[in-house]
């Protein structure tokens, strides 16, 4: 039923709005750029459309960005995207944090009983079982009926912190020997936009006028080496940028390769931030970024 | 006459006695549910071998590590003195590699060892190693389309000990000098083959001829027509769903790029690199050739089925299908080589 | 040998520092001899226009043309422009220190080839670094050649390198020089970019303004039995191409290097390929026939 | 991990002058300009005796310092870090402690839930005046690292790369 409410919506705001392209999933799970009316027919949502499409998104609008010729500001012309809740709660991260604006976007939002996990043969995605943002929180229209919502539990990650030092420090050095560091985790995340990135020591935005200093003094924060030290400062220098931004979409985790529970990282970090500030990324419009406020009255906690 | 029979129950022992010549490495499945492959006896035990599919992680780290340290240098007073990393010498046994797997070695053989250049340290590694390889009876899974690329289920390239499942043994054959003498010295735990078997054996291998049950393929005719379809806008709408991450060439058991860096503690080490990271032919004047997803993605499938085919004569492709099975977007080489017009 | 290690550099130690400009984009000349005598003899038998592997030890490697011509035995000279990671700590290093160096590598230019021809070397920038290496073999085998040309541009009169080798040159008469720059100085006679052709100068002008592509059409560089080598940022190769083209070049006469971002120099690593030709051991040098030929990445 | 490391801590600078020779931890200490390091320098005049096993980077404020400098310098070597600033409310560019406070109070329950010991990295805020403070701070910091012996999570064991 909802398959033929996205498509009528979506051509509708392709008229009407004049959308470069409305983004979606075809039958077979696979993202999908629809720029005609004629593409719109193969828009679906089924259980194998679990990628998060805010990525693509953010591509799209801003590559339309800057100057014309004449120093004015080019006309950005608005971009359609089909969001399940958790995709719409990172698309709301972006709002807030201006990096896309409201009027550029035509939202289709779909309440999501669960995606499949693509590595255990279609069963339900780990995430999915119990979620607490199955309905979008931010959209245009949406193509079906709101969906029961479970509770955000963190059952795993107490787990994990009741372990003593050794046990978890044995745990996670297993699962950072596994990593290959093919970025996979990071390419996918809708909250990771930058240009340049410290995590990636090849990562440099090269303009033309890019001084001889400064693309010697750029410092190499992790070198390319695949070991756990390295992988190890990889993934936890990546959660400070993460810190109140990541809505636990569960990207990182659904496209690693190596099968890494990934968001058992961005869950704890999920938790503490909740904990230590009562502060939940994307929670409502206009939220004011976590890391760019700062507070006289927060706890001092461990500080002497 | 180099045939035996290795009954499955004998398996463990024949791994045990083969520990004693060198390294085996044999596939496991690891924690998370992928099977790759772990030295016997380090990080896996014979029991947990699982030779009843294709690995998730191809025998490629094994001979061509991720990381590789190439030499440590010192500077003493503007004197720079270079130490070489000894290149290990070790006898190793591959136990339990597919026929896909078998091939693309001899593919990064010609890439590292052919040319007027050797990389000496592959090559190192490549002498002393020995594939122990056993046939798949069709497609190992969906993904599969090694007919496409010139192999078959039962291909015997690149193998040292070709083996065929009976049931409830192994039908071992010697294909080189190097399998056929590691068999003799197996003979204690090895029975001879009878009839039957003989039979099975010819059945599998005509079998695999046929190329039955592929229904992931690319034939000859489409191939032939990336010629033509270089400047095609077809890269442009399927590269754009690409999010230029390195899954694709770090699981693809032919894929051979590399960087090469001075790090922290005086050491020059080669990584693993992957022509679909957006700054791998970046130029330190800002000019990157392929700065467009879709260049990345086309040069990738290019490299594979038509520079190859120039440079060695041969594809670099062995249908393994990996790539298709881990990227995050569904981006698939048959379907963009056979569509593309 | 095919065992022997291709990535361990040779050690060789810096004799002779040349500043040839000065500014952001300084260029300095390096001269280098190595320890062990025995390779300095194998590489003194190469093809002018051959590139090296120089590894400053701690920072990585870059690839670069040698550009003291072969005639020139007993050291290498490369000429390095400060503008990246590796050639900022190269222009850091101070006579005496050493270096590494792998190869040679690439194919060079075909001389041989080229016995009788008149030559046109025509250079934009620290291309000039490829073209004085073949300029001065042809010069130092002067009989076997006919006319030479030298045309260099650069952006600024204070970045035009190798003045004093140039001025010598020109001199002893070894080679019609003409240099150019971009941006107009006092006694530079200015060349009008869009049409050259009408341009009136006294034969004996030897200093432009304006594009190399543009002092081509002005000298109007004469094809017959003659070749032209072109070095320099991608967008001068084109232009000047074409310049060439209208005065009716064929595209077999002119020679060209193509530059790629480069890590091991020996045809392994995947990284410099344009199509399916690798331009570190196909190239760099190609004629502009066989640029033509090659799939379109640039 | 408590056991007595003095054998394995014998690159991480033996002081001999006891009998016997105890782990002498490396902690990288990045002190405010304002506060903390005229803390330390007041600590200095007033020839109070704290431990010789901080190295001081002086920053211009404790905002400066991003989660990934602490990272590198325990990656690089460092056993502990101590990242000390002015007092809330003190700050000379008015927030920069606070946003310290916020960005890096996340980073020592990360380590800590990694199994890298959470007492290796510390904070503290450190007036101009306080220069008992500073060298108090000193010492338990000093004491604290100490107990938990060198900073092993980040050595590349043989066992550990994946380069064999």
């Amino acid at each position: 039923m909802s398959d033929e409410t996205i498509r009528a919506e979506a051509k509708k705001a392709l008229r009407d709005r004049g959308l470069k392209c409305v983004i979606g999933w075809s039958a077979d799970g696979t993202p999908f750029f629809a720029e005609t009316e004629e593409d719109i027919e193969k828009l679906s949502f089924n259980q194998l459309c679990a990628n998060n499409l805010v990525p693509y998104l953010t591509k799209e609008i801003r590559s339309q960005r800057g100057k014309t010729r004449d120093g004015k500001e080019k006309i950005v012309v608005p971009v359609g995207i089909v969001v399940k809740g958790c995709d719409s709660k990172a698309l709301l991260l972006l709002l807030n944090e201006n990096i896309l604006s409201r009027k550029e976007i035509f939202i289709i939002g779909i309440p999501c009983t669960g995606v499949a996990d693509r590595h255990a043969g279609g069963a339900l995605y780990k995430k999915c079982v119990k979620c607490a943002m199955r309905n979008p929180v931010v959209f245009d229209v949406l193509a079906s009926e709101k969906v029961q919502e479970d509770t955000r539990g963190y059952s795993e990650i107490e787990a994990i912190e009741k372990m003593t030092t050794e046990e978890r420090w044995k745990f996670w050095k297993e699962i950072f020997a596994d990593c290959i560091r093919c970025h996979a985790c990071k390419r996918s995340c809708p909250v990771c936009y930058c240009d340049e990135c410290m995590l990636d020591p090849t990562d440099i935005a090269i303009r033309p006028d890019t001084t001889a200093e400064e693309k010697a003094h750029r410092p190499r924060w992790v070198e390319r080496s695949v070991n756990v030290p390295e992988n190890l400062l990889y993934h936890l220098a990546r959660l400070p940028h993460l810190t109140g931004r990541c809505v636990d979409c569960g990207e990182c985790e659904r496209v690693c390769p190596q099968r890494l529970p990934l968001r058992l990282l961005t869950a704890k970090l999920e938790k503490d931030v909740k904990e230590i500030f009562n502060y939940e990324a994307a929670s409502e419009a206009g939220q004011k970024p976590l890391i760019a406020m700062s507070c006289l009255e927060d706890d001092n906690g461990f500080i002497m | 006459m180099n045939k035996y029979i290795l009954r499955k129950e004998k398996i463990a022992e024949a791994l045990k006695a083969l520990g004693n010549t060198g390294v085996v490495y044999i596939p496991v499945k690891n924690k998370r549910g992928l099977v790759e492959y772990k030295e016997l006896g380090k990080d896996a035990s014979a029991s947990d071998i699982r030779l009843d599919c294709k690995p998730d992680v191809p025998p490629k780290g094994i001979l061509f590590p991720q990381t590789e340290v190439l030499f440590t240098f010192k500077e003493m007073g503007g004197k720079i003195t270079v130490t070489p990393v000894k290149i290990e010498d070790q006898e190793k046994i591959i136990f339990g590699a597919k026929p896909c797997d078998a091939i693309a070695i001899t593919l990064l053989d010609k890439v590292f060892c052919g040319g007027k250049f050797t990389d000496s340290y592959y090559k190192a590694r490549r002498e002393k190693v020995t594939v122990f390889t056993i046939a798949c009876d069709g497609p190992a899974d969906s993904t599969c389309f090694c007919p496409s690329t010139g192999g078959s289920p039962a291909a015997t390239g690149g193998s040292d000990v070709m083996m065929y499942d009976m049931g409830d043994s192994y039908y071992a054959e010697g294909i080189t000098d190097k399998g056929r003498k590691i068999l003799e010295a197996l003979k204690g735990q090895l029975g001879k083959p009878n009839s039957a078997q003989e039979k099975r054996k010819e059945e599998i291998i005509e079998k695999a001829e046929s190329a039955e049950g592929f229904s992931r393929k690319i034939t000859e005719e489409s191939i032939g027509k990336l010629d033509s379809s270089f400047d095609s806008k077809y890269w442009d709408d399927i590269a754009r769903r690409c999010l230029s991450c390195g899954a694709c060439t770090y699981y693809c058991p032919t894929c051979h790029c590399f960087d090469i860096n001075d790090e922290p503690g005086n050491k020059r080490v080669r990584t693993w690199d992957s022509c679909q990271f957006s700054n791998f032919t970046m130029h330190t004047s800002s000019h990157n050739p392929r700065t467009a997803k879709a260049q990345r993605l086309r040069n990738r499938y290019y490299h594979k089925f038509k520079y190859s085919k120039e440079n060695i004569g041969r594809y670099l492709c062995v249908g393994c299908g990996r790539c298709i099975a881990l990227c995050p977007v569904g981006l698939d080489i048959t379907k963009a080589i056979s569509e593309v017009k | 040998m095919s065992s022997e290690n291709r990535y361990i550099p040779q050690i060789a130690e810096i004799t002779n520092i040349a500043q040839e400009t000065t500014g952001e984009r300084a260029v300095k000349t390096f001269r280098v001899v190595f320890k062990d005598k025995s390779v300095q003899m194998e590489f003194d038998d190469r093809k002018p226009g051959r590139t090296c592997m120089v590894s400053v030890f701690g920072k990585g490697e870059s690839m670069f043309a040698i550009s003291s011509s072969p005639t020139k035995k007993g050291f290498l000279e490369f000429s390095v422009q400060r503008t990246g990671r590796v050639t900022e700590m190269l222009h850091e290093l101070e006579v005496g220190e050493e270096l590494g160096i792998r190869g040679p590598y690439g194919n060079g230019f075909p001389v041989d080839e080229w016995k009788g021809k008149n030559i046109y070397f025509i250079a934009g920038g620290i291309g000039m670094a490829p073209v004085r290496s073949v300029m001065n073999y042809v010069v130092d085998n002067r009989k076997d050649y006919g006319e030479l040309h030298l045309i260099y541009g650069a952006r600024s009169s204070r970045d035009l390198s190798f003045k004093a080798e140039i001025d010598a040159l020109e001199q002893e008469g070894a080679i019609d020089v003409r240099q150019t720059i971009d941006v107009e100085e006092p006694g530079w006679f200015p060349l009008d970019n869009k049409n050259p052709e009408q341009a009136k100068f006294e034969p004996s002008c030897r200093k432009f303004t304006g594009f190399v592509a543009t002092t081509v059409s002005a000298m109007k560089c004469n094809p017959d039995n003659a070749l032209a080598v072109i070095c320099g940022p991608p967008i001068m190769i084109k232009t000047a191409i074409a310049s060439l083209a209208k005065l009716g070049w064929k595209d077999e006469q002119i020679y060209t290097t193509l530059e790629n971002k480069m890590k091991c120099g020996i045809g392994k690593c995947g990284r410099c390929n344009i199509g399916g030709v690798y331009v570190c051991v196909d190239g760099p040098v190609f004629t502009y026939a066989q640029v033509k030929k090659m799939l379109n990445d640039q | 991990m408590s056991g007595n490391h003095a054998a394995e801590g014998a690159d991480a600078g033996l002081v001999s002058c006891e009998a016997e020779p105890r782990f002498e931890p490396k902690i990288v200490a990045f002190l405010c300009n304002w506060c903390s390091y005229a803390g330390a320098d007041l600590a200095g005049v007033s020839r109070l005796q704290y431990p010789p096993n901080i190295r001081i980077i002086r920053v211009m404020c404790s905002g400066r310092i991003s989660p990934m400098l602490v990272l590198r310098a325990l990656k690089d070597g460092a056993d502990g870090v101590l990242v000390s600033g002015c007092h809330p409310g003190d700050c000379h560019y008015l927030k920069g402690n606070l946003y310290t406070r916020r960005n890096l109070q996340l980073l020592r329950s990360m380590i800590d839930y990694f199994g890298i010991e959470g007492d290796r990295f510390q904070m503290s805020w450190v007036s101009a005046s306080e220069g008992g403070k500073f060298a108090d701070v000193v010492k338990t910091a000093v004491e604290k690292v100490r107990k938990l012996g060198p900073n092993m999570n980040f050595k590349v064991t043989d066992s550990q790369d994946r380069s064999e």
